[in-house]
């Protein structure tokens, strides 16, 4: 059987976990090559409905990574993401769509090497859990065309 | 034709509906499920509510859906490529069990739809329906259909309409030919009448206000207080539009992916505040009891003007469904009775 | 003019003296005084300690009685009923829950809108103004007034006067022609509701008051509340005992003060009626000052 | 840069706790830095002074709890305020003071050294309780009584008589039957009339 | 519709060994939108460039998507490429195939097909991007320093020493601030003005420092290179080129008995005076307020025996006119006085006095000349009780803060007394002792060991006078908060340490955030300690907390490194990455509600409440403003905003959108 | 209810408010906002268990604003409201006269928001009892079977927009519904459009939600859509101990930080 290759995006700061993974590259790490990486100046622009229209557009997985706390860019744009996604992380829980498919990480510039754990560890366990289908059946349903054509 | 009385029992209407869906139509009847009752596609006939007074929605999205494709399009890399949809595709559907007051209200929405501009879906569908209403023996409050021209056992817009009796039979009164052709179809299921009175059994609805009089009121009540006073209660909410068996506004939306999706449309509500938006920022209704006084001199000045027709068939549905009391009734009780205010 | 009192318990039996005085200066300045109709006591400091709700609700129903009869501004000599009741309105209005709770105890209405005054703001207020012209004889002596505790604390409730440093009576007696001097014990405690059960403490600490004010060169003491007048006056044998010597400064209301000021009769006044005998009209000219080694002043250096 | 600053004090059932909980003062907010004890005018007399009670409290230990409820100095607080007049916390130790009585009394904790003062209390209250207002010598009397200490103010009585200063008979309120509702609202008794 | 141009670089075989660039030409070529697309070995060489830019003329391109390194690295060469073929630099975007794709993954179709799709994702982006102005700002090498303290003399200095010009503003008439007052330094006690003199003399003959005394900011306008900064010189009454600092006006001026803010007031001077005898400038000035011919209209002795007739009694303020590219803030603190504390006589006792009084007393420039001497009476105090924490930690004055600097001083001033007094008795009253500095611990050993200062650990709850004693009430919480009572000669209080009078105003002027105490905040507490959220502006000195001498000094030397890097260039850009709020016709005027929960979300203070108003003046509507010249382009108010009022230009809604749907087409792995 | 008339007639009669917002007896024996002007019809006022709507939704109503000072009969979650709108400057706080309820259905003093907001800090805040007990039921069930509860509740969702009308925090001007540049949310009564409009008022309430209840109630198909912001409500203040309308400065719980909060996903 082939095995399923999911489709992540990540959203990362362009300070801390954009320069990691800059230094992944320079240090010639190896991953998982199931992950697009979106730049974000910081963590705090990371609106939480661009991470469900990437859900929405067939993500299986959505990485979202910034500055470790107290090392923003911005002084503070991080903790506010912080609070963002505690927040969306028990919504999502309690209307049962599991976080598990939002990996949040935070990767400053010098870690190369856990910019490259990090995707692989995503890249497996989205693997595990397989494709992210409830999701994206929502998104073809419901429409009466689709009803009279049968 | 000529309308004709059958007789038919409880067993033999649960069998008419599964050979009528065994048949192929989509039947939309009523369903008790969630605290209220309201219609479904393809319920078991065991699962069809005949004990309620009213749905929560209307039966409106049959016709006109609450989200329904347009057309399809799909783009290369110079042009779009428009993908019309296939009208002869639509199945028939039987709304089953429906109200006067709903079945009345199809003809109000052949007119809208129909008007200035032929809305070649809406009457794709619209051919494609039967209805077979059910008479009212139970009313509440909310129930004003006779003072809109309709009653109980109004059979206007049913082509079969039933009304139970106490014996827990029937009376059918096959209205159309698209109904005697179902009952011919079915005759083994009815038997003939005996001179059964439907007027014993239906609810008996008092005539609250005079509907000529309220619009006769309204052609100069356009800047009448009355509108900013009745309407400081309302939140602007569409509950009351969505829930309306003719209220037809409706939005137009595109989604695609990749160059490649469907142009739709979907219900909207002239009580929304960005209804009426311009570009440019100007707002012909910004505020509202304007959107209020739009909605009711819609229904009572501006339909009876321009389709003959009242835009309501009382049903209520409106003011039960209002979140916050706006009671549709007591206002045309009011508008009957205000006093055109001054020119 | 027209001014509600309340006088409090001490006002009507040991401290009959101060209610006299309050009630002959202010006839004197033209200021009627109603009684509160059918007044109870506040609870003093027994019912703070026992039973919270108890000692909202005794002051409450005080209020509410004269918000009853309309009373819109209320006089209370008394700084313990003075405290209490500030403290009481002050609490209520910021607990709407309470208030209800305590309306219902006391089954009457009770709004919280009551201006209350002690008596030096009623000086202040309404005797001051007139008092320029009224006086007859100056009231030149040396004293030491004393605020104790409950009309100065607690300061974020009734935001009366420089709590550790009040000037209202200090004002008043310059006013009347007289020295107030500064001394150390202004705003201590006097002993207050101890008096009864613990009397040696309160000779302690109305001792070391009583002292200081003497030790200073003070011609009389200076109070506005019948408890430190009690404490004061009456536990002398206590104080004595204390301080290990015979205190023979007299205690005086700010009233007795002003009425001695507008030529009063002793007699009205209830000077009579304190323990330690007032002899002020007889001191003529104050003592001087102790001769101070006289100061160096610091040098200008340039 | 900016944080929400709630920092809440935590409540649990010591006894700092139920103070934090009944009376809002916040003994966990004492850095021990002496000023109400330095002020305090009867420190002296005290077993423990003020801050030293507020830390032991703090510690929250059953035994140091016992020791602050058996303790005189919850009694010889005189209220004055000058404590919370100056502490640098606001910590309103007369109030914490109210409460700690309050609870001693309920439970029967209080110290031997404080029964005079506790009978007073209740004298007084009675003396309200019954005519509305305070009845001086029926109060004296009856805290005599109460503490069998008969002989202490024999001296001062009779020329407090003598210059008019004690009514011998009580004054009475109209509203009597009044207060003895509302002592029976907020003590839990029943009043005269409801028996 | 968009033009776009690709081009995918091999990096030598840097990207080509493991993508198909080739491929990922050809693909792109394909995509809409897309009207050029090539491969080529080096896109960041000369000719690379060159491809990019003859591209753009050729085809009339309005979008680049360069797909190489990571932009970390190249976009600014590529944007300037652009640009200089005529294309705004904000329509070009590089999508990182090497860092995030041929170094970490394996050469095959996968690598090739993820480099496409980042390519794809860049193309959609770019065209939603908008033309971006970047924001150039000219500086002008012109530095000014506000407050001529320790920290502002170091700061202007060091400025000057890097060969730029420096202003710098002091608002009394002498510099040399709070140290000049100070008798001895801990904790070595050398003398306080012999080592700062020399250093204000310095400041005086410096070629590039201009020095205004005696003047004020009065206003602020500009920002980052280019503030417009008027400056008050408030009338010194003399001409100031003539007068040579002779001091015969002062000693002849007849108003001799005024108390001397120097001497904070422990000594006199008189109406026309200089501040100390070793002032800088040495120049009198006039103080109107209690002057003689100012307030009745005679006197003039000073203009009659100054020998070189500079006295000036029409003299008016003048306001100057001056450019700047930097500021350095060096206010500098003051110290709450004796009278604010009401339990320990709210200022009426003369002998209960503050810590600077105390300087002046043992200094020896001083009223008495070193001598300690009480205030009340002149006579040499035999019992000194000394209470730290006057205000500090106390947050029912309103200041919970730690004031550093007193633990060390109060040793200091119990061990100069206990040295000019051997018999004397020093009290200290502490609740901690906070020595934390290199020789701070041993200093206050050393005083308590050695000079046997006598500490107890307590607070002082009241102060009274009783025969020209002064009783001192406090606790020892060490004995179990026994009561402790000191008749004591003279008290002096270690007040907290406070934010400068007029440092709100002052921070409002600059547009700098400060904190609830009124100190200036800096804009990262541990990364950013000397600079400020706003753009040119830096710290120096214990106007952002009090400190002591040597991380006074220290932090305006930093102050000084920040501004001489800014003046290191003519010219300074800044990306037009700022936030923006939305605007709308009509009624509206935006989309945005003023809710304002964006406010407190921005670290820059650079969100501002904007109001509508009608035609007659009436305020219709509040709106949030965003201040590009504050902003600094985090994007979190844009997230945050509920109505989507806010947007990010470089990163707006619809780039980022249309970078993740287009990210996720079709083919993915 | 006497006294909440006389109170209304006091403040309107001594123009001290020149709108009192409170109950009256509706149709149906159903109880609805009214709005009083005329101190003459006080009388109208009412209050009692049938009062459950959330009357602070008309403060930001363009009409209403518009008669100036207003005076508003308040339960506890109306005052609530009222705070979080003066917090995020949707309501000054020199307009508004709290005729406050109690527990108890008394009617409280309140002088100032400030006494207002000493009330609500002695009153235990959180989700009324039988909401709370479904969502400790949900939250007790597994990640599947949520998700199938709320799949078919959120699908029946036709986008009256009900909840979002009857919510006195939702008064954008424009909601993000209606933002197409980009397409935020997609705007049919589609499954998926149904989920992103309920994920993001859900979000938007996140630390703002009072517990009212009011959007569950005005949904015309019964979806229970108020246990989402509910539950938001609960586990902000678990999380970051913000009620929402507690205080006239509240820092609301998504515009703040704490450089210590604690989560544990983040890697």
């Amino acid at each position: 059987m082939e095995q399923f290759e999911p489709k992540l995006v990540a959203f990362v700061c362009n300070w801390c976990t954009y320069a990691g993974a800059d230094l992944t590259g320079t240090s010639r790490i190896k991953y998982a090559t199931n992950v697009r990486i979106i730049r974000f100046p910081c963590t705090g622009r990371i609106d939480f409905m661009l991470i469900s229209k990437a859900f929405a557009n067939g993500a299986d997985g959505v990485i979202v990574s910034g500055c470790h706390p107290n090392d923003c860019h911005y002084t503070s744009g991080n903790f506010h993401a912080r609070r963002r996604w505690m927040s969306f992380n028990a919504m999502l829980t309690f209307m049962g769509i599991d976080p598990e498919r939002i990996i949040f990480s935070w990767v400053s510039a010098a870690e190369g090497a856990k910019w490259a754990d990090i995707v692989n560890q995503s890249v497996e366990k989205i693997r595990k859990i397989g494709p992210f289908t409830e999701y994206q059946k929502l998104v073809q349903s419901g429409i009466e065309e689709e009803n009279f054509n049968g | 034709m000529t309308p004709e009385t059958k007789i038919i029992d409880r067993v033999a209407l649960d069998k008419l509906y599964e050979s009528l869906k065994a048949a192929g139509n989509k039947m939309f009847a009523p369903v008790f499920r969630n605290e209220q009752t309201d219609f479904e596609y393809n319920p078991s006939a065991a699962e069809i509510s005949y004990s309620h007074i009213q749905t929560t929605q209307s039966v409106k999205n049959t016709v006109f859906p609450k989200i329904e494709n347009l057309f399809r399009f799909e783009s290369g890399q110079k042009s779009v490529e428009l993908v019309q949809i296939d009208f002869t595709k639509v199945p028939r559907v039987i709304v089953w069990n429906a109200h006067p007051c709903d079945a009345a209200a199809f003809s109000a929405l052949d007119a809208v739809f129909n008007w200035d501009y032929v809305d070649e879906i809406y009457n794709a569908r619209r051919e494609k329906l039967v209805v077979i209403g059910m008479s009212c023996i139970k009313a509440d409050e909310n129930c004003f259909c006779t003072s809109v021209d309709l009653g109980p056992g109004s059979v206007k817009g049913s082509d079969i309409l039933l009304t139970p009796l106490a014996n827990g039979k029937f009376i059918a009164e096959i209205l159309t030919d698209l109904g005697k052709s179902i009952a011919d179809e079915n005759a083994s299921l009815f038997t003939a009448s005996n001179g059964e009175n439907k007027e014993e059994v239906l609810a008996k609805v008092e005539k609250h206000f005079s509907h000529e009089k309220v619009t006769e009121n309204l052609k100069d009540g356009f800047e009448n207080p009355f509108w900013h006073e009745f309407s400081l209660r309302c939140i602007g909410c569409g509950a009351c539009a969505y829930v309306c068996p003719i209220c037809t506004c409706f939005d137009i939306q595109d989604e695609s992916k990749a160059g490649n999706g469907r142009r739709l449309r979907c219900w909207d509500s002239c009580g929304f505040g960005m209804f009426t938006l311009h570009t440019s920022g100007h707002n012909p209704r910004e505020v509202q009891s304007q959107r209020w006084r739009q909605r009711l001199m819609h229904k009572f000045s501006y339909q009876p003007d321009r389709n003959e027709f009242i835009g309501c068939v009382g049903c209520g549905r409106c003011s039960r469904a209002c979140p916050v009391d706006m009671n549709i009734l007591e206002q045309l009780v009011e508008l009957e009775k205000i006093e055109v205010a001054a020119k | 003019m027209k001014l509600g009192i309340y006088p409090g318990c001490s006002l009507t039996g040991s401290a009959r003296d101060y209610n006299e005085s309050v009630f002959a200066i202010a006839e004197a300045c033209d200021i009627q005084l109603e009684q509160v109709p059918d007044w109870n006591c506040c609870g003093a400091t027994a019912a703070h300690n026992m039973n919270k709700e108890l000692s909202l609700a005794l002051p409450a129903r005080i209020l509410a009685q004269a918000e009853k009869v309309g009373m819109t501004d209320i006089v209370i000599p008394c700084a313990a009923c003075y405290s209490r009741l500030m403290v009481t309105q002050h609490e209520l209005n910021n607990d709407p829950v309470l208030k209800n709770r305590v309306s219902e105890i006391i089954e009457m209405d009770f709004k919280g809108t009551t201006a209350i005054l002690n008596v030096v703001q009623m000086i202040d207020k309404y005797v001051t103004p007139v008092l320029k012209d009224k006086i007859v004889k100056n009231f030149s002596h040396k004293v030491a007034c004393y605020y104790g505790c409950l009309m100065v604390r607690p300061y974020k409730v009734l935001q009366y006067d420089q709590h550790e440093d009040p000037q209202g009576m200090d004002n008043v007696i310059r006013l009347l022609g007289g020295t107030a001097i500064d001394w150390g014990y202004k705003v201590e405690c006097c002993g207050a509701g101890l008096t009864m059960s613990k009397t040696e403490i309160v000779g302690m600490l109305s001792g070391k008051i009583v002292k200081d004010a003497t030790r200073r060169g003070a011609q009389a003491i200076i109070v506005a509340c019948p408890m430190c007048h009690s404490n004061l006056d009456m536990r002398r044998p206590a104080i004595n005992e204390y301080t290990k010597e015979k205190m023979d400064i007299p205690v005086l209301y700010i009233t007795d003060a002003i009425g001695m000021a507008l030529g009063i009769d002793e007699k009205k006044l209830g000077l009579q009626r304190h323990f330690v005998p007032v002899k002020m009209a007889e001191y003529i000219p104050p003592v001087p000052e102790p001769k101070k080694p006289k100061a160096k002043e610091p040098i200008n250096n340039l | 840069m900016s944080s929400a600053s709630n920092h809440e004090i935590h409540v649990d059932n010591s006894l700092s706790g139920l103070i934090l909980k009944h009376t809002e003062v916040p003994v966990q907010k004492c850095y021990q830095c002496g000023k109400c004890s330095a002020g305090c005018p009867v420190v002296n007399e005290m077993d423990y002074p003020p801050s030293l009670l507020l830390r032991m409290l703090q510690t929250g230990t059953p035994e140091m709890e016992e020791k602050v409820l058996r303790s005189y100095s919850i009694w010889l607080c005189l209220s004055c305020e000058q404590c919370i007049s100056r502490c640098p916390m606001e910590i309103d130790i007369p109030k914490m003071m109210d409460y700690l009585r309050q609870v001693s009394y309920k439970k029967k904790m209080v110290n031997p050294k404080a029964k005079d003062i506790v009978r007073f209390h209740k004298a007084f209250l009675d003396s309200i309780k019954n005519t509305g207002r305070l009845y001086e010598i029926g109060l004296t009397l009856d805290f005599k009584l109460r503490s069998m200490n008969l002989m202490q103010d024999l001296t001062t009585a009779p020329s407090m008589i003598a210059k008019g200063k004690l009514g011998l008979f009580p004054e009475m309120i109209k509203g009597t039957k009044h207060m003895a509702k509302i002592f029976a609202k907020t003590t839990g008794l029943k009043s005269e009339d409801e028996k | 519709m968009s033009r776009i141009g690709v081009f995918v670089c091999h990096c030598g075989e840097n990207i080509s060994a493991t993508v198909d660039v080739a491929k990922v030409a050809d693909d792109s070529s394909r995509l809409p939108g897309v009207v050029h697309s090539v491969d080529y070995k080096y896109m960041c060489s000369d000719p690379g460039q060159t491809l990019v830019k003859e591209a753009i003329k050729e085809h009339n391109l309005t979008g680049v998507v360069v797909a190489a390194c990571s932009p970390r690295m190249h976009e600014p060469t590529f944007r300037k490429a652009c640009a200089t073929a005529g294309l705004n630099p904000y329509l070009s975007e590089m999508a990182n195939v090497r860092e995030h794709c041929s170094w970490v993954h394996d050469k095959g179709e996968q690598t090739t097909q993820k480099a496409f799709d980042v390519v794809r994702a860049m193309i959609s982006k770019v065209s939603n991007n908008g033309a971006l102005e970047p924001i150039k700002v000219p500086v002008t090498k012109r530095a000014l320093v506000v407050g001529g303290g320790v920290a502002g003399i170091q700061a202007a200095l060091d400025i000057a020493n890097c060969g730029h010009q420096v202003i710098l503003v002091e608002r009394s008439p002498s510099i040399g601030g709070h140290m000049a007052q100070l008798s001895e330094t801990f904790p070595t006690l050398d003398c306080s003005q012999c080592i700062l003199t020399p250093r204000m003399v310095e400041v005086a003959q410096h070629p590039n420092i201009t020095l205004y005394t005696y003047s004020e900011i009065e206003s602020v306008d500009g920002f980052i290179g280019n503030f417009k900064v008027k400056i008050r010189k408030r009338a010194r009454n003399l001409d100031e080129d003539l007068c040579t600092g002779c001091g015969l006006c002062t000693t002849k001026c007849p108003q001799k008995k005024i108390p001397s803010e120097f001497e904070q007031g422990l000594g006199f001077r008189p109406a026309i005076y200089t501040p100390f005898p070793q002032a800088v400038p040495n120049k009198p000035v006039i103080d109107h307020d209690n002057c003689t011919y100012y307030k009745s209209g005679k006197c003039k002795v000073c203009e009659i025996v100054c020998p070189t007739k500079a006295i000036r009694f029409e003299q008016e303020d003048t306001i100057l006119d001056v450019e700047i590219g930097a500021i350095v803030l060096a206010t500098g603190f003051d110290i709450k006085r004796s009278d604010f504390f009401p339990e320990y006589g709210k200022g009426k006792y003369k002998d209960v006095i503050d810590g600077l009084q105390f300087e002046r007393l043992a200094s020896a420039s001083g009223p008495t000349q070193g001598m300690i001497r009480r205030p009340s009476d002149g006579q040499i105090p035999k019992k000194i009780v000394f209470i730290a924490c006057a205000g500090s930690r106390d947050p029912a004055k309103g200041i919970e803060y730690c004031s550093k600097i007193c633990c060390m001083y109060t040793a200091k001033h119990a061990m100069l007394y206990k040295h000019k007094v051997h018999d004397g008795e020093a009290h200290v009253f502490y609740m901690d002792i906070r020595a934390g500095g290199k020789m701070y611990e041993e200093f206050v050993r050393r005083a308590i060991v050695e000079d046997h200062v006598n500490y107890t650990r307590g607070r002082v709850s009241t102060i009274y006078e009783l025969d020209g004693k002064l009783i001192v009430k406090g606790a020892d919480t060490l004995l179990g908060a026994q009561a402790v009572e000191i008749e004591a000669d003279m008290v002096v209080l270690a007040t907290a340490g406070i934010a400068n009078d007029g440092s709100e105003e002052l921070a409002q002027k600059m547009h700098v955030s400060y904190d609830e105490h009124k100190f200036f905040a800096e804009a990262h507490p541990k990364l950013k300690p000397v600079e400020t959220n706003t753009g040119g502006i830096f710290l120096a000195g214990a106007c952002q907390t009090t400190r002591d001498i040597p991380d006074s000094v220290s932090m305006a030397s930093g102050a000084a490194v920040k501004v001489a890097a800014l003046f290191s260039s003519d010219l300074l850009t800044r990306e037009p990455i700022v936030a923006r709020v939305n605007r709308i016709p009509g009624p509206s005027h935006s989309t945005c509600v003023g809710c304002f929960m964006c406010q407190p979300v921005c670290p820059y203070q650079a969100i501002e409440r904007e109001e509508i108003k009608d035609r007659a003046g009436n305020v219709i509507k509040s709106l949030a403003r965003i201040n590009e010249g504050l902003c600094q382009g985090c994007g979190t108010c844009v997230a945050l905003c509920r109505s989507k009022s806010i947007d990010l230009l470089g990163y707006t809604d619809n780039q980022m959108h249309s970078e993740v749907l287009s990210v996720l087409e079709e083919a993915f792995v | 209810m006497d006294n909440l008339r006389k109170k209304a007639k006091e403040l309107l009669e001594s123009k001290t408010v020149d709108l009192v917002i409170g109950y009256e007896n509706g149709t149906n024996g159903k109880a609805r906002a009214v709005f009083i002007k005329d101190p003459e019809k006080t009388g109208k006022l009412i209050y009692d268990d049938r009062c459950k709507q959330n009357l602070a939704v008309y403060l930001n109503k363009h009409e209403v604003k518009h008669y100036g000072k207003i005076a508003i009969v308040a339960p506890l979650m109306v005052m609530r409201s009222v705070l979080v709108l003066v917090s995020e400057c949707q309501l000054k706080p020199e307009n508004i006269v709290v005729l406050g309820i109690g527990e108890d259905g008394s009617l409280l003093d309140f002088p100032s928001l400030e006494v207002v907001e000493k009330y609500i800090a002695k009153i235990p805040l959180g989700n009324p009892e039988p909401d709370q007990v479904i969502i400790d039921k949900l939250n007790a069930m597994s990640m599947e079977q949520r998700r199938e509860f709320w799949q078919n509740e959120l699908e029946r969702c036709f986008k009256c927009y009900a909840c979002r009308a009857a919510c006195p925090m939702c008064y954008c001007l424009r909601c993000t519904v209606e933002c197409n540049q980009p397409q935020w949310i997609s705007a049919p009564a589609h499954p998926l459009g149904n989920l992103e409009w309920h994920q993001l008022r859900t979000m938007h309430l996140t630390g703002r939600c009072v517990s009212c209840g009011d959007c569950g109630r005005a949904c015309p198909l019964n979806i229970p859509i108020h246990l989402l912001t509910m539950q938001q409500a609960e586990e902000a203040f678990h999380m970051f101990g913000v009620r929402a309308g507690t205080s006239q400065k509240a820092d609301s719980a998504l515009s703040t930080y704490k450089p210590d909060d604690k989560e544990n996903f983040i890697l």
